[in-house]
């Protein structure tokens, strides 16, 4: 649990950064804005290519045996690109809940699926504004499932789904394939990251956790996905950064480049203040994965990483005047994203309670 | 009841007699296009001014009804509560024709485009902004040369508003690049039909495409379409914004009301418990009242002063950068609020009615009209008397500083 | 109520503002820091030499029978010259509820002193953290006063009190004379506020509302009380952002001087929007005292004034630099007052609370 | 245990034994005058120095105890947790101690000095600010001018720490004005105590006055007193302000920590209700502990790299910006939420334990050691590459640029 990063490491960081900006397109993302039920097919071939969707994945379920420092690298670098395809994160709370979950069959069958990149994963925890509700809607007995989940991200086009749902004697962990449910693809600001309603009648399912195993692993689950979301955020965040700064020193007004003036200077310092607070929590998160520190942990980086996301996207933009509200010039893939990335896995005011009541005691 | 209070009860009356067909309640039900909605507010304009609605507090002689202010005031307030398809005309009635009623030179032809303006025959728009210029209206690069009796105009305009449906626009530009940046500026109205006009719609982050890109390739200008003197387009171009200043204020930001986040947070929980039982969004709430109380009772004063004849006070300029900038926050915490039912959206909403939209757009709404950087030195240097910012192109011939 | 200052209220403000200039001192000020105890003699004496006492009494009891407006200017005159006696605010509250309740033979004996400052006021509602306690543990039984009330404003030397407690059907609004009550002065940050714990051992007392009048008229007094603390901030506010301009025009850095750096240049402006903002709050606010608007006017004019006090101090400062944090200067005078008046009349988050349960009908 | 644990361990039962003479907890109820603490203060450091626990992380040959960082890593944090009475020695050991250790000449000399310092017996400050300088380092006046084989020295430093308990000093002073003003600079380490020299306390806001005027009033200087070349002073500065940087840095701001903050919560209510079910205060402890937690993770990262042989990012002068601006705002509302409970106050309460003076101190903390605005400019223009302010000074001999 170092806090430095290790060669390999830093490799996995240098070559997800270098294959994205070989093979990105703000064109194909910006035409993904206007389509429902679309996402970057490129993006995901490549993260499949590079083994990403195995890295969290044991060796001996054809995984690389990799964990959330390598992952949240990866999804640093996605975040900068704004990547087109939401799988990552879920697909790794699946993992993570296979791995853990200890149902040896159940692993055996999908993880190496998974690690293929054959089945996508979709985690759906939520429902209404209840990001982990105590007893939720969504029922599961006899094996099958029944209720349905809200806009849930990947929902559309994953494979696989991990589900929070009641059981006979309290809460279950259950995972399903979807082409057992009924979805609905829900047209939103950030369409590639295929939102779906998900209904299930009966859909067959099996139990990972049942009670307070249950909540704990979900919980650990939902800590870890905030975490690479937070990674994300910061990557998403650190590019926003340079943008700015590359626009300020590039614009001229009133005969100097806009980056000579003290408003638009302390902006950009703000931001790169945010960026390594953000960026510390995070190496700081992964690395105490699995320690009784993990949760306080998770909540510190992803609370740090929304606001570093949110306050560079508005400001980019505004430093960025006229040109930065403008279609073409696509600075609002990054503000869209900062928005949707600070809903999944939970808003500042879920992660805030969650914090004061593992540092206090206290319930909200 | 006072004649105020009269007079709105009058006005509640006739909007009512024609929202069945108008207001937005109406119209939403239809998805109409951009082209059909202009179409209907065009009918609503002419039957506006019909019924003595149009121009409330501009003189007779030019086709006003030479009420008061507070008549207008009056007049909006109930309007605004409709929705009626009157956007396209809101800059073209704002800026452009108020500036043409005082610099105009042929005031018959002059009292004609007031007058097919209230009634919506015809809209104008105001170019001023410029690819290079950016916020520095000083800086505009688009040229006039005399041309005979009149002149020659090319160059390029950017953000204009609703331009693609314009008759006419007011336009400022540099007549002598030989003296320092801002006194070679000469003002105009242009024929935005005229050969050699060319109108590009730019597509914003809200996906819609209602500014845009104009270009003039020696475009013919008569002199008689000069407003002020030659090279006095920069003071008649500040007068314009000071004009904007008063007619585009908003203390919701030209977003959704309060009421409408407090409608949103009613439904809602934060872990369990009620969202308006949440310290937080009390917060929010509370902050966001007393901020635009504050704004509101502002333009109240200043209607209130030029009423008496006074002249208002400067703080009028706060209107605008307070109110949005906080708006996108508040538009932001709106969404999150709701959690995945957040990402159900609707790109065509209205943006004072949705928070996804209201949220998108917020911050064209920060940078359109004086960004949040110039409308802050603009109050340190006008009105605190601060230093200006150092501008090394200062005391510089244009035509002599470094692109 | 007109929003629009007639030519008595110009001429109060300008001369408020110019007698209280002419006498300043800050040295004077200085030392009361230091003192616990005292106050600013001469500034008091100016208050009631120049009527301030008498502005909302009736002039049937000798005042001059103006109302919130009037005394709003003068506290904001009051609040730019950090004035050494805090008796105005609360002796306007004792007197509002003298003239209010209805109590013929209390308004006669006392309006006429605190009119002529011979009787100097103080209110007495808050105990604990509760700025209106909904069962104070002060207790009022057969004509007598009993408990305590910790660090009242002016409690030290005034000689009236106002205060909240419980009788025996519910809430009293009861009036009682200081002499009678046992004073222990609290040491403070700003000592020149009087501020003193009172103890009443059956300290005699005079009923002035019950019940459901008592809780009204103690909203009332509160409210207006805190409209009057209100223009004060406003009045602190607006000096700062004066003496920051001034500042900022004159002291160099850099070889210009440092009002040319738009760090500065914003921030001054920044602060000329929260003065503007909460001056108009407060004129709206005194303008419909006494109508059904007035509570949630009070709440926005409390809320933005205690920002708008509390940003211009640590601007101000923060402008200033080095120079600014030292004792000499003397801007610490409005940094500590700044905070005094953020607590007087209640907190911001109070206030939140009360405008929200106003707005929404949903208390906290 | 790893061996940095045994070692903590070992600090720790040291630091238990000495605790019932020098900890806090034993000299409160004494309430000893500064002279009387700092008196303490020497003993304490002399007995750090016998038990092996002065100078840990530097070199045995001049007098320290050779060991890592990670080792004076965890000293610090155990003794922190004490109070010992050693702050009249941080400023000392942290800056002008290393720089004299790092460009002293006589080295001898030097390390009489070193062990002196740790030992407590003698104490050194640094004098950097001037009155006409405030955050501008280059436009020092103070000015050195050759005197036979040395220099004379006439000028006034301010803001300088426990000048008036010093026995030596470092100071930046022009030695040359005919060049540009941060190439004439030139540093020396001055004695306290010599002719010419006048420390006068000043008094802060907050009461006390351990900052000082300090008048040189034509003082010898002998060149072997010179630090670095004639006219690298500016360099050798920075230098000091690099080490500044990772020496002083505190999550909590020098303010109380986030723990104090929850306590005080802890006993309070809001509206009747329990303060830490306030979603207003579950947000400030949630925001301060994650921003807090980031700066740590900052601070373990760059000592981590350190002891690894790396040079560490740049992130760590974001540590006293984001701070000590976060504490300011904490100790308001900590204050606020007590109501009139918060007026009672001791001026002269530990500012890392009472919110009182936390917050009437923090403004201090944002402007000494560098402002808020300054440490911005930093980190845009080091750390970003964006252009620095417009500077009319620049390029300009010293002595011709108008006061």
């Amino acid at each position: 649990m170092s806090i430095l990063y290790d060669e390999g490491q830093q490799a996995i960081a240098t070559e997800s950064r270098r294959v994205l900006d070989a093979r990105a397109s703000k064109d194909r993302l910006l035409k993904l804005l206007e389509q429902v039920g679309e996402h970057d097919g490129p993006f995901w071939d490549t993260a499949v290519e590079q083994g990403w969707t195995a890295l969290a994945v044991p060796e001996e379920h054809g995984g690389l045996g990799l964990g959330l420092i390598e992952l949240g690298l990866v999804a640093q670098a996605c975040g900068a690109a704004t990547a087109g395809a939401p799988f990552l994160t879920p697909g790794y709370g699946v993992t993570h809940a296979l791995v853990t979950a200890g149902k040896a069959d159940l692993a055996a069958k999908y993880l190496p699926q998974i690690a293929a990149g054959e089945a996508r994963g979709a985690v759906a925890f939520a429902e209404g504004t209840d990001v982990l509700p105590t007893s939720p809607a969504t029922t599961f007995a006899d094996g099958k499932l029944s209720g349905s989940k809200p806009a849930v991200p990947g929902g559309l086009k994953a494979e696989l789904v991990l589900v929070w749902a009641s059981g006979a004697n309290g809460p279950v962990l259950v995972i399903a394939e979807l082409a057992g449910a009924e979805r609905k693809a829900v047209s939103s600001f950030d369409n590639s990251r295929l939102y779906a309603d998900l209904t299930f009648a009966g859909t067959p399912a099996a139990v990972l956790a049942e009670g307070a195993a249950a909540l704990s692993l979900a919980r650990d689950v939902l800590a870890r996905m905030a975490v690479v979301t937070a990674h994300e955020q910061v990557g998403g965040a650190e590019a926003l950064l340079h943008i700015a700064r590359d626009y300020a020193l590039m614009r001229k007004a009133f005969g100097q480049p806009i980056g000579a003036f003290q408003s638009v200077k302390h902006r950009i310092s703000e931001m790169y203040g945010l960026v390594e607070i953000a960026r510390a929590n995070c190496i700081h998160a992964a690395a105490v994965a699995g320690t009784d520190e993990f949760l306080v942990a998770a909540a510190d980086a992803r609370l740090t990483g929304t606001e570093a996301y949110d306050t560079c996207a508005r400001d980019c933009v505004q430093i960025h005047g006229g040109i930065g509200v403008t279609w073409e010039q696509g600075l609002h893939l990054h503000m869209r994203r900062a928005r949707s990335l600070a809903i999944e896995q939970g808003n500042l005011l879920f992660w805030e309670d969650l914090l004061v009541e593992a540092l206090t005691g206290e319930a909200a | 009841m006072s004649e105020i209070e009269t007079y709105r009860a009058q006005a509640r009356a006739w909007l009512e007699s024609v929202a069945p067909k108008y207001a937005r309640a109406a119209r939403g039900k239809l998805n109409l296009s951009v082209e059909e909605d202009l179409a209907l507010g065009r009918q609503y304009m002419a039957e506006k001014y019909d019924a003595g609605y149009a121009g409330i507090n501009w003189k007779t002689e030019i086709g006003g009804q030479g009420l008061s202010n507070m008549h207008k005031i009056a007049f909006d307030a109930e309007e605004m509560q409709f929705g009626m398809p009157n956007v396209y005309f809101g800059i073209s009635l704002g800026m452009p024709i108020p500036i043409l009623i005082h610099y105009g030179q042929d005031r018959a032809w002059v009292k004609e485009r007031v007058v097919k303006a209230l009634r919506g025959e015809e809209i104008w728009c105001q170019l001023f902004s410029e690819p290079s210029g950016g916020s520095d209206l000083a800086a505009l690069r688009t040229k006039a040369e005399p041309d005979g009796n009149g002149w020659r105009m090319t160059g390029q305009k950017i953000w204009t508003s609703w331009a693609q449906y314009c008759d006419y626009g007011v336009i400022v530009v540099r007549t002598d690049p030989t003296v320092e940046k801002h006194k070679g500026l000469t003002y105009f109205w242009v024929d935005m039909k005229a050969e050699g006009v060319e109108v590009r719609p730019i597509k914003l982050a809200g996906g819609d495409s209602h500014v845009n890109e104009v270009f003039f390739d020696a475009v013919r200008l008569e002199d008689s379409q000069r407003m002020g003197e030659v090279g006095g387009g920069f003071g008649v171009a500040l007068h314009t914004l000071m004009i904007e200043r008063y007619i585009a204020t908003d203390s919701a930001g030209f977003g959704p009301h309060l009421d409408l986040f407090v409608d949103t947070a009613r439904d809602l929980t934060i872990n369990g418990k009620p969202a308006l039982k949440d310290g937080r969004i009390r917060s929010a709430i509370a902050r966001n009242h007393a901020m635009r109380a504050g704004l509101d009772s502002i333009t109240k004063r200043a209607f209130a002063m030029m009423q008496a004849g006074m002249q208002p006070g400067p703080e009028g300029s706060l209107q605008k950068l307070v109110a949005v900038r906080s708006r996108q926050k508040l538009s932001e915490m709106a969404l999150d609020l709701q959690g995945n039912q957040a990402f159900d959206f609707d790109p065509h909403a209205y943006v004072k009615e949705d928070w996804g939209t209201s949220w998108l757009n917020a911050p064209t709404g920060r940078i359109a009209g004086g960004s949040d950087e110039v409308l802050l030195n603009t109050i340190a240097e006008k009105v605190l008397g601060l230093p200006q910012d150092h501008r090394p192109d200062k005391g510089v011939p244009f035509n002599a500083i470094p692109a």
